[in-house]
């Protein structure tokens, strides 16, 4: 088993699970956490995968560097779509 | 073939990104001059493109001047060029729509502009993108926008339906770029041209699960039945012209994703999801039916409605061998798009109005608000499939072909649709034309904007008697 | 020897992913995530990716950790204690339970079959990597990484910087008119942690220069040292030092917007040369130097202002 | 020279580890959160400095040793500023230090 496969393998163990996290009815923020793990487990098989020879390769290396910065844009919404759902919240509580 | 500086798919890109981003620096409220200026330099560009095409078939562009795989390459055909041309037609005439709806300097729309222009951006750099990854930094775009447009109203229940969407639309693309990374594993190239020619009917299972995993996240996307249930909030939920571009096109951009990749990369895993999607197709008209006849207020009910037609779109699979089953599909993603476009547009004059959006409250619009009610109407008859609409004819060849194939439950599900769309249609169109109850004050709102809901349910009549072009453009790069 | 670590790295990233999903407490939740970004940092390294490895420490772990945390301080400085432990309690209802156990199901069954996938996994048909090593000579630059990002896939981060902006523009979006913005709440500012950031502002700064001009040839570039320069921010903010952007006046605007404008501007003036981005090989390097020092000024402006423009919740 | 270089490069890394397990242990086992600062410290000063200057002994240049080196200084600067932090969080939350097992 090479190093590339071992990742790619966990990977899979981590795109699932946050898959799951993000899924279920958490809190929002814990959904937050699900997808960042999600897209954290999608990278490591992309790679990895494209790594299974054990040799670097740079395109799968680009995509993430793409890849990450659209889950830190995707993160900073969804945190200023909480927050500002507390807030309106704490301003007139319970009408739901 | 290049075209240098004058190359309409470069410029389809390029143009809704420059007005987005000028319209940020112009500050909060500023850039609608812009942003229509754009919108019709695309239109241009949309038609110059599709006039092309007719001329010289399919046309590429290599980004960067490398060749696929190793570069991206844009791609249009007669499907994409269609689909550009509904997109630049329709985001026209609500941003049209959308410089009434929000007055200059309020903070309602204070982001709208630069909003609408990254969206529009993401949909055509979605349709002219023959690149498995690059399709998924389109597919964000698109996504994060819409997302963004529900939010910015700013209020609880829009936002708690942004964030329902967000989570919705996130694990779509998540799935979706799983799938991406399986088939580069398995190939080792994202490129379309370069992968179709490799999938055969019996793929490693890698390839079969890229295949499932990519469809299941964009039926999500699409908001299939039963992975609706994000829609109806955030449709329903969000001011009209974003209402209406949600539904005429963001769902749809996804739907010709799915056709893309089912057409070409994935044409022989299809046979095996057909029927599948035909069944959650079924089920969409019936559930989104029935709650479109059940929701007290007219913007859920349109925002059901659009669950209801999306079904349609998916009856297409198991017919797809037959020439008819893709113009019928076309047709009414076309006819949906610009009578869901007219229904929210004009919904959006209702509320302005009467400042209500409860369908009791329609009592007396009729007489009140004629035009508008007329467009309501009109838009009605396309989704019920009423001739001479483009509803119709799409309902008509789906028919035609069901009937051929002896495919007899589909049959009965187009012709059960249609009656129930008919049943929530005349809904409100009766409770309209009751005599008021009370005379309620109602507030002036601009012709204009009831003028561009009537030009767009209007167009969805229209379009079915210029159904010889569209079914012209649209055979450019299929075999027939 | 080195593979029983792989191992260990991996098992311990699941172990840290699955106790960031499932701990009771959100504030536990979220420092172990940040663990988990630096594991992945780790990871990233061992797989012979010092660009991501840079980029997960950085992004992933740093800024994402940083905005979660301020989040969670917001949400929890109010009045109203929020249960924050509460999504992981037991299920209601017996339909919540099935609906959980069906998730559940399936999230099993889509992790095995995964992993058969990458059992059985043939050969790749094509080799990227001869055909990037073989243009690389007329990319511009000599790191395959910044080749493949600036140059033959572009197009691909021309899309995600807008992608960046668009996050900018929906916070701002979904912010009241009058709402205050975060001020970083009660406790005054640590003496030393005010004292260290001042005096690291420079040096920060600088290494920020450095990562950028090094991204021609070896890992590092506009990604990077703009995160170095945002944290920078970030650091110089929750030690009071910088205050929250109430708003985000002209100049910051077009800061933020201005490497998008050079990037797209660049690939739209190179469609003479018959396609978006086609640099000609003699002026590549330069031009990607160009847009890449543009998009570290806006990409640092646009991430600080992603953790500066949030709003209070109190 | 290079066995030298070798030797004193692998005795500098064993020192280091030995740092690095006895300030994790002390992490572990340690009885509050004072004490266990007090452990931390000893691997980020020592522990590191150790494992550093052994690596630097074996770079290829002396660009890279110094780059290696420079790494010890900043991260002295920072684990300093947070210990001190942490205390002094601890402190105003009036968490009381452990004085033995009675306490």
């Amino acid at each position: 088993m090479s190093t590339g496969l071992l990742y790619a393998a966990a990977g899979a163990m981590l795109f699932v699970l946050g898959a799951t996290a993000l899924i279920l009815p958490l809190a929002p923020l814990r959904r937050v956490l699900g997808f960042n793990v999600m897209g954290s487990g999608a990278f490591l098989l992309l790679v990895g995968l494209a790594q299974r020879d054990g040799a670097a390769d740079a395109v799968p290396q680009a995509m993430v560097l793409t890849g990450i910065v659209v889950s830190v844009a995707a993160t900073a919404l969804a945190l200023a779509i909480i927050r500002r759902i507390a807030a309106l919240e704490r301003k007139a509580p319970a009408d739901d | 073939m290049t075209d240098g500086l004058a190359d309409p798919l470069a410029w389809l890109v390029l143009l809704p990104l420059f007005w987005a981003v000028l319209a940020f620096i112009a500050g909060p409220g500023r850039g609608a001059g812009l942003a229509l200026a754009g919108m019709l330099a695309q239109t241009g560009w949309a038609l110059h493109l599709a006039g092309t095409l007719l001329v010289g078939g399919p046309r590429e562009h290599a980004v960067g001047g490398w060749a696929a795989p190793l570069g991206i390459a844009l791609a249009v055909d007669g499907l994409s060029a269609l689909m550009l041309l509904l997109v630049q037609a329709v985001a026209l005439l609500v941003l049209l729509y959308a410089r009434g709806y929000y007055p200059r300097g309020s903070a309602d729309g204070a982001y709208f502009w630069p909003l609408a222009g990254c969206l529009v951006g993401g949909m055509n750099a979605l349709l002219v993108s023959a690149d498995l990854f690059n399709l998924y930094v389109g597919l964000e775009l698109i996504g994060l926008s819409a997302v963004s447009l529900v939010a910015a109203s700013g209020d609880v229940q829009p936002l708690r339906a942004a964030l329902r969407y967000l989570f919705a639309t996130l694990l779509g693309s998540g799935a979706y770029l799983l799938g991406v990374a399986l088939i580069y594993a398995s190939y080792g190239s994202v490129s379309l041209s370069t992968l179709t020619p490799l999938i055969e009917a019996q793929p490693p299972l890698s390839v079969q699960l890229a295949a499932a995993l990519m469809l299941a996240g964009l039926l999500l996307k699409t908001a299939l039945f039963p992975l609706h249930y994000w829609l109806p909030p955030a449709h329903g939920g969000a001011p009209a012209p974003v209402s209406a571009l949600l539904s005429a096109l963001v769902v749809k951009a996804s739907f010709y994703l799915i056709l893309r990749l089912g057409l070409g990369l994935y044409a022989p895993l299809m046979d095996a999801a057909a029927a599948l999607l035909a069944v959650l197709g079924a089920g969409a008209i019936l559930w989104g039916s029935w709650q479109a006849f059940r929701s007290i207020r007219l913007k859920m009910l349109i925002a059901y409605s659009t669950v209801a037609q999306l079904g349609y779109l998916f009856l297409i699979f198991p017919l797809l061998d037959r020439p008819d089953a893709l113009q019928a599909g076309l047709l009414h993603t076309t006819a949906h798009a610009l009578a869901k476009a007219g229904m929210f547009t004009a919904a959006g004059v209702v509320v302005k109005a009467t400042g209500s959006d409860l369908i009791n409250g329609l009592s007396g619009a009729a007489s009140r608000l004629p035009l508008t009610l007329f467009a309501l109407a009109l838009a009605g008859m396309t989704l019920m499939g009423l001739p001479p609409s483009a509803g119709f004819l799409a309902k008509w060849l789906l028919l035609g072909a069901a009937i051929d194939a002896g495919q007899w439950p589909l049959v009965l599900i187009i012709l059960a649709g249609g009656l129930l769309a008919a049943v929530y249609v005349f809904r409100v169109l009766r409770q309209a034309f009751m005599p008021a109850q009370r005379e309620g004050a109602i507030v002036h709102v601009s012709r204009r904007m009831q003028w561009l809901a009537f030009v767009l349910a209007a167009a969805s009549v229209a379009l079915g008697l210029r159904a010889v072009e569209f079914v012209q453009l649209l055979g450019v790069g299929w075999q027939q | 020897m080195i593979l029983a670590f792989d191992a260990l790295l991996a098992l311990g990233l699941v172990w840290c992913a699955w106790r960031a999903l499932s701990v009771r407490d959100l504030t536990h939740a979220v420092v172990q995530f940040v663990v988990f970004g630096l594991l992945l940092a780790l990871a990233w390294a061992r797989l012979a990716a010092p660009d991501i490895a840079l980029a997960e420490a950085a992004i992933g772990a740093g800024l994402t950790g940083a905005l979660l945390l301020d989040s969670l301080r917001a949400s929890n400085a109010g009045a109203a204690p929020s249960p924050s432990g509460a999504d992981i309690a037991v299920p209601t209802s017996n339909l919540a339970g099935a609906v959980r156990l069906a998730v559940w199901a399936a999230a099993v069954v889509v992790g095995a079959a995964l992993l058969l996938a990458i059992a059985t996994l043939p050969p790749p048909l094509i080799d990227l990597r001869a055909q990037v090593a073989g243009a690389l000579g007329a990319s511009g630059v000599s790191h395959a990484v910044t080749a493949v990002l600036l140059n033959f896939r572009g197009y691909d981060t021309l899309l995600e910087v807008v992608v960046l902006l668009l996050a900018l523009l929906g916070l701002l979006a979904c912010r009241g008119e009058h709402d205050p913005v975060a001020t970083a709440a009660d406790a005054p500012a640590e003496p030393l942690a005010r004292a260290l950031s001042r005096r690291a502002t420079p040096v920060l700064t600088l290494t920020a220069v450095y990562v950028l001009w090094a991204g021609t040839t070896q890992p590092g570039g506009a990604f990077q040292a703009a995160a170095l320069l945002a944290a920078t921010a970030v650091l110089l903010h929750i030690t009071r030092i910088v205050p929250a952007w109430e708003r985000l006046g002209f100049a910051r605007r077009l800061g933020a917007a201005a490497g998008v404008l050079l990037f797209l501007g660049i690939a739209a003036a190179l469609l003479a040369e018959g396609a978006l981005l086609r640099y000609p090989p003699a002026y590549a390097g330069s031009l990607i130097l160009l847009i890449e020092s543009g998009l570290t000024v806006s990409l640092a402006l646009i991430l600080a202002a992603l953790f500066l423009c949030q709003t209070e919740t109190q | 020279m290079t066995a030298l270089l070798d030797a004193s490069s692998l005795v500098l890394l064993a020192i280091g580890a030995l740092f690095f397990a006895a300030g994790t242990i002390g992490l572990l086992r340690f009885p509050d959160v004072y004490t266990r600062l007090h452990a931390l410290a000893k691997v980020d000063t020592l522990g590191l400095g150790c494992v550093l200057l052994g690596l630097a002994l074996q770079a290829d240049n002396l660009a890279q040793a110094l780059k290696l080196l420079l790494i010890w200084p900043l991260v002295l600067a920072a684990s300093a500023t947070v210990g001190y932090a942490i205390a002094r969080r601890a402190q105003q939350i009036s968490m009381r230090p452990w004085r033995g097992d009675d306490a």
